[in-house]
């Protein structure tokens, strides 16, 4: 009997997003202070299928651990913050279908000395890579190069500072990132090739709200497949640097 | 040298990014300090004049708020407050911990500094004929606030301090600013060095208004 | 509103709430610890005579007393291995509270060392005491005692500032209570018993303090 | 019968369970100059401040121009005043305190004129002649904006009296003015007291400069444990006392 | 010819531009016991403070048993010698002050073993048996491990006076050693100070107690604004003093 927040939402007249601002090129700010990013532009869709009008967002920036505390307390309608999807959240708030999937990829230096993941492979243990401080950093790194060395640093900005000092001969972390980072530094460094670790990016809404998730879903849905592909395509190719081909016509991709 | 022309770049494209967070900083600590002194002077009143139970309830409000972590406290007043039906934004419900966190200090400063008033000031005013209110007002108060002034102009301080707590819960106030900016063109050692500048700024600016303001009021001797 | 208090998600995680508070104390009682050798260093340098020792221990204490602990901490732990400084979060973060403390306790060491009679100073000297061993026997004993009261209530504020290496993703109390709300969306109860076991700590720490305080105290 | 001044009727005072006034005794007339001795302990600062209400008292009454002081009958039970009508008759009597008690952050001038403004609701113009002109009485017309802090302890004990004198009371109380003062300070403020004598003002002191109330006063009061001892005319009183006890007493005292 | 114990040449003091110590000689032999009188701000505890170095001075030498304290000539130049030579040499000579200085977070056992433990490197047991033999000596046998907030001002100056000699000094010097001390402690102080002039300990004494000095010294030096005034054995001096100086001086105090 209680009213559903899809309505709720219609009649604000504008969407109240949960991101960050910290996290190229997810969310994060432009020079002239606009938050930006592929995150950012999954809640623009959704706005624009609730006004048609992509910009009627109302922003909460939040850390990490507040993305599922600000949807459980109501704080926010939606929540879009590269949030990977666990059985364990999925007992707390409802997921959306995933707008990305991500991977852990491995970047070189261009004019390093190892040219691909078979060269670093090839190397052994006198491949040192930098990674994210983490538990199973160690274990990620070896999935891929058993016998590379690993040295973990605390931030992102330092993993790229390894690499560009020479400390290590790779950096592995979140593909998105390194595709982010390549765009900013044109023709100096490489993708070695090479992914793995996949997991699933999804917004979130609060449980409960079956009308309020079928229509997020469906938002999400169409960008990737129908009439708003161009829309996703485009901030694909913004922060990601790649080309999608579009959907294939005929009969739905879904149930091939 | 290259390296610091891209930073002053970079400080250049943000200048107003960064005005902005400075802005929201002081406004934050300037609203935090008056709401928190207000409420603060109710509490160290309380505490100094208040009968048995309101002054075993009160103490026990600056006990427990002084025995918990500034952090804790903003993130409880973001989340706990919104789940009892109190709708405050982040900044609100910033402003209103650190309020409640100043107070708590402020609480304490006032009744120090009313206790340690020799007695013979109160009887003497009695002795005269003023009430109550008229000796509080003209004898006690004055002379309180001279007393407390230092220690008050270093909690001030330690609001502005206390206010990039705030970017916890997403307030976009200087260190929060100072991130975002960071996040995009990855110089954490120049922009924390400059957000470590301007909080020093701001708080030298307190320390020496506050010693301008007590040679101005101090009572010559 | 009906809002029902339900505790029973806390108390599941209680024992990482306890892990993470033991490792509160441990930071605190780590940067106390150092910051008290800081602080004693730096308090000799503001009561010397030569202003070479003298200048930058002033400098140093009123840079830090002015900083954000929460911009020290981040700067110590994401821009310092720019210039070559690289320690793991915890010893990144003792050391920061160990710096921002020495500050504060500088200015503590130095009233007490001020309010150390000469005479006694003196005493040591005319018995044939080098200068420093008059330090070490006489003068930094008496002004530990001395100084015990503000010791006390630096450390229950250093065990307060825990709450910061949240942060960095240092798992102290406040790092756990975010982490059981992300799991279980219990944030009344979660901040509730955190508040509360900090509260107790803080009220233990300082009535423990108080026995040492009577113990230490120079019978009269 | 001319109506007495004070009246002191069974006056008995508590502090806990100690008694500390035993049930005093005791009128004045208009114009009369009464020392109070005794030794230490005896009960005479607390007379004093039960005078002027600054304590309350348990028993007995205070009738000051036969209006009865602190307490009236309600019903046949005996009630406190409200503190406004008590502070109003606080204003009857003026005090000195033994510590000056000046306000130290106002001027001199500033002192004597509070409770002109504020009790006696006097312009400030007129309060400021008004304390210009006590000021000057006590010697101290220069001084009038000088501040506590910059005078030696005789002449704010003087400003001390002029704020009390100045509220034009029926009756000055005197606690040891002088006990805190230099021995070179403090014949300034005994002559102040002198002159007022002379002028005729009523006046309570208790004084331990036994050659002063000797000369000073109509009538001295001996105190002992709580009650009155003796009292009469200072030249039989000093020179041939018929206790024991007050004989004992003004051997021990300087009077010599 | 007996060699000196102590020799003082030409000694010179200025604190600022203010000269103190305008030219003192003396000479004392092993085994004298002098008393120092003069009046307040003559010099006398300067003079005590500079043997034991506590204080710089500026011309002049002191030697102890011929070896010059604290300054040394190198190259024709007076330089000050090392703290860790100066501190040696102040173990030479004992000293007991008029605030008595014990440690106040040490037994009196612990106050007297610091020194022994510090500087002559005894074991802690040695220390401790010898420290217990002066603190018997001293008559406190029964107080060794208590506080000094523990002791009466006699019973710590005992202690110090026990602290001193513990070192086995060449020399003696005490500074007004009963000043502090309420009259009834006085005595107890002298009998130590006695007992050890009887035992033939050298000792320099500075005393307001004339009639102390008279009995116990075997010579009397009287300071008068920087410089000795006159010297002698004790009953000249205060019996027949050659001077006006001293004998103005000795009408004034209390020496009858
Ligand atoms: N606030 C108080 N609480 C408890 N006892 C008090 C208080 N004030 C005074 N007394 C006691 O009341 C008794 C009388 O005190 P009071 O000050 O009137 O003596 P006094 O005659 O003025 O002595 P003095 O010459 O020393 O000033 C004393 O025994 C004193 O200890
Ligand atoms: N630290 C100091 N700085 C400046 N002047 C000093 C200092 N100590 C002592 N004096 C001055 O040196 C002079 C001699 O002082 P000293 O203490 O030796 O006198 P004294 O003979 O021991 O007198 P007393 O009997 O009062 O102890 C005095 O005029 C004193 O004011
Ligand atoms: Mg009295
Ligand atoms: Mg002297």
């Amino acid at each position: 009997q209680d009213k559903s927040k899809l309505d709720e939402v219609l009649e604000r007249g504008h969407l109240v997003l949960g991101t960050g601002s910290t996290n190229a090129p997810w969310h994060f700010k432009s020079v002239d202070d606009k938050l930006q990013g592929f995150d950012v532009d999954m809640g623009r869709i959704i706005a624009k299928s609730l006004f048609g009008d992509p910009d009627k967002i109302e922003y909460v920036t939040q850390s990490s651990d507040a993305r599922i505390p600000n949807i459980t307390t109501g704080k926010v309608d939606v929540t879009c913050q590269f949030m990977t999807v666990t059985g364990e959240r999925a007992q707390q708030v409802a997921f959306t279908i995933p707008y990305y999937r991500e991977g852990v990829g491995l970047m070189l230096k261009a004019d390093g000395d190892y040219a691909d993941y078979e060269a670093l492979k090839e190397a052994g243990s006198s491949v040192t890579v930098s990674v994210l401080q983490n538990v199973y950093a160690e274990d990620m790194v070896h999935a891929a190069l058993p016998e590379a060395s690993v040295d973990q640093y605390e931030s992102v900005d330092l993993i790229y500072q390894a690499l560009e000092s020479g400390r290590s001969d790779a950096v592995a972390t979140d593909q998105s990132s390194l595709a982010w980072y390549m765009t900013q530094n044109p023709d100096r460094y490489r993708d070695a090739g090479y992914g793995w670790n996949p997991q699933s990016y999804s917004c979130a809404v609060a449980r409960g709200d079956q009308d309020w998730l079928n229509f997020v879903n469906t938002a999400l849905h169409e960008a990737m497949t129908g009439v708003e592909f161009n829309f996703y395509a485009d901030s694909f190719k913004t922060w990601f640097g790649k080309d999608l081909q579009p959907p294939q016509i005929g009969f739905p991709v879904e149930y091939k | 040298m290259n390296e610091f022309l891209a930073f002053l770049d970079q400080v250049w494209l943000a200048r107003f990014v960064i005005l902005r967070g400075l802005g929201l900083t002081v406004s934050i600590s300037l609203l935090a300090i008056a709401l928190g002194s207000v409420l603060g002077v109710l509490v160290g009143l309380a505490l100094t004049y208040g009968n048995r139970p309101l002054r075993f309830v009160v103490r026990a409000y600056t006990d427990f708020i002084r025995g918990t972590p500034v952090l804790v406290l903003v993130l409880a007043s973001f989340y706990i407050l919104s789940t009892i039906g109190i709708e405050l934004n982040a900044f609100q419900a910033g402003v209103f911990a650190l309020a409640v966190f100043c107070s708590s200090h402020v609480g304490e400063i006032v009744r120090g500094a009313l206790q340690a008033i020799p007695p013979g000031q109160t009887e003497a005013a009695k002795a005269i004929g003023l009430t109550f209110s008229q000796t509080f007002t003209s004898v006690l108060w004055p002379q309180a606030l001279r007393q407390m002034l230092p220690t008050w102009v270093n909690t001030a301080a330690e609001m502005v301090k206390a206010s990039t707590l705030l970017s916890v819960i997403g307030v976009a106030e200087l260190l929060l600013r100072t991130q975002e900016i960071i996040s995009r063109n990855f110089m954490s050692l120049e922009f924390y060095f400059l957000a470590g500048l301007l909080y020093f700024a701001i708080n030298y600016a307190i320390e020496r208004f506050g010693k301008y303001v007590e040679r101005k009021v101090s009572v010559p001797s | 509103m009906g809002y029902t208090l339900n505790f029973s998600a806390v108390w599941r995680s209680f024992d990482q709430l306890l892990w993470g508070l033991l490792l509160s104390l441990e930071l605190a009682i780590g940067a106390i610890l150092i910051g008290a050798v800081i602080g004693l260093v730096t308090a000799f340098g503001l009561i010397s005579k030569s202003g070479w020792a003298r200048r930058p221990a002033a400098l140093y204490v009123t840079v830090i007393r002015n900083l954000p602990i929460l911009v020290l901490i981040l700067f110590s732990y994401f821009a310092l291995p720019q210039m070559g400084v690289r320690l793991g979060k915890i010893e990144s973060f003792v050391a920061t509270l160990a710096i921002y403390s020495g500050a504060y306790l500088a200015e503590v060491f130095r009233a007490g060392l001020l309010s150390i009679p000469n005479g006694l100073k003196e005493a040591g000297l005319a018995i044939g005491l080098t200068p420093m061993q008059i330090r070490t026997s006489i003068v930094i004993p008496l002004m530990f005692r001395n100084v015990l009261p503000s010791l006390s209530s630096t450390l229950i504020s250093l065990f307060k500032d825990t709450s910061l290496a949240a942060a960095i993703a240092v798992p102290e109390l406040t790092f756990e209570a975010r982490k059981i709300n992300v799991e279980t969306f219990r944030v009344v109860e979660t901040w509730i018993v955190a508040s509360c076991l900090y509260v107790a700590t803080c009220t233990v720490l300082a009535a423990l303090m108080r026995m040492v305080e009577r113990r230490l105290v120079i019978s009269r | 019968m001319t109506k007495n001044l004070l009246e002191i009727q069974a006056l008995r005072k508590r502090y806990g369970s100690v008694e500390v006034l035993k049930g005093v005794d005791c009128t004045m007339q208009q114009g009369e100059v009464i020392s109070i001795i005794g030794s230490s302990g005896s009960g005479k600062t607390t007379m004093l401040r039960c005078i002027n209400m600054l304590e309350d008292f348990q028993g007995g009454r205070i009738l000051i121009d036969g209006e009865p002081i602190g307490y009236e009958e309600r019903n046949g039970v005996r009630v406190r005043k409200s503190e406004k009508e008590i502070a109003r008759q606080r204003a009857l009597t003026g005090m000195a305190f033994q510590q000056f008690n000046l306000f130290p952050h106002m001027t001199a001038a500033s002192n004597v004129m509070l409770g002109l403004i504020k009790v006696k609701k006097m312009a400030r113009d007129e309060a400021r002649s008004v304390a210009e002109k006590w000021l000057e009485r006590v010697g101290l017309g220069q001084r009038a904006d000088h501040y506590p802090g910059q005078l030696s302890g005789g002449q704010q004990q003087r400003v001390a009296i002029a704020r009390a004198i100045a509220m034009n009371p029926r009756l000055m109380l005197f606690d040891e003015v002088t006990s805190a003062l230099d021995p070179e300070l403090v014949g300034e403020v005994l002559q102040v007291i002198k002159d007022l004598a002379a002028d005729g003002m009523s006046m309570l002191l208790v004084t331990h400069e036994m050659r002063f109330a000797f000369e000073v006063s109509s009538r001295v009061i001996f105190m002992n444990q709580g009650v009155i001892g003796e009292e009469g005319d200072p030249k039989v009183m000093f020179l041939k006392p018929q206790t024991e006890r007050l004989a004992e007493f003004l051997k021990t005292s300087s009077f010599a």
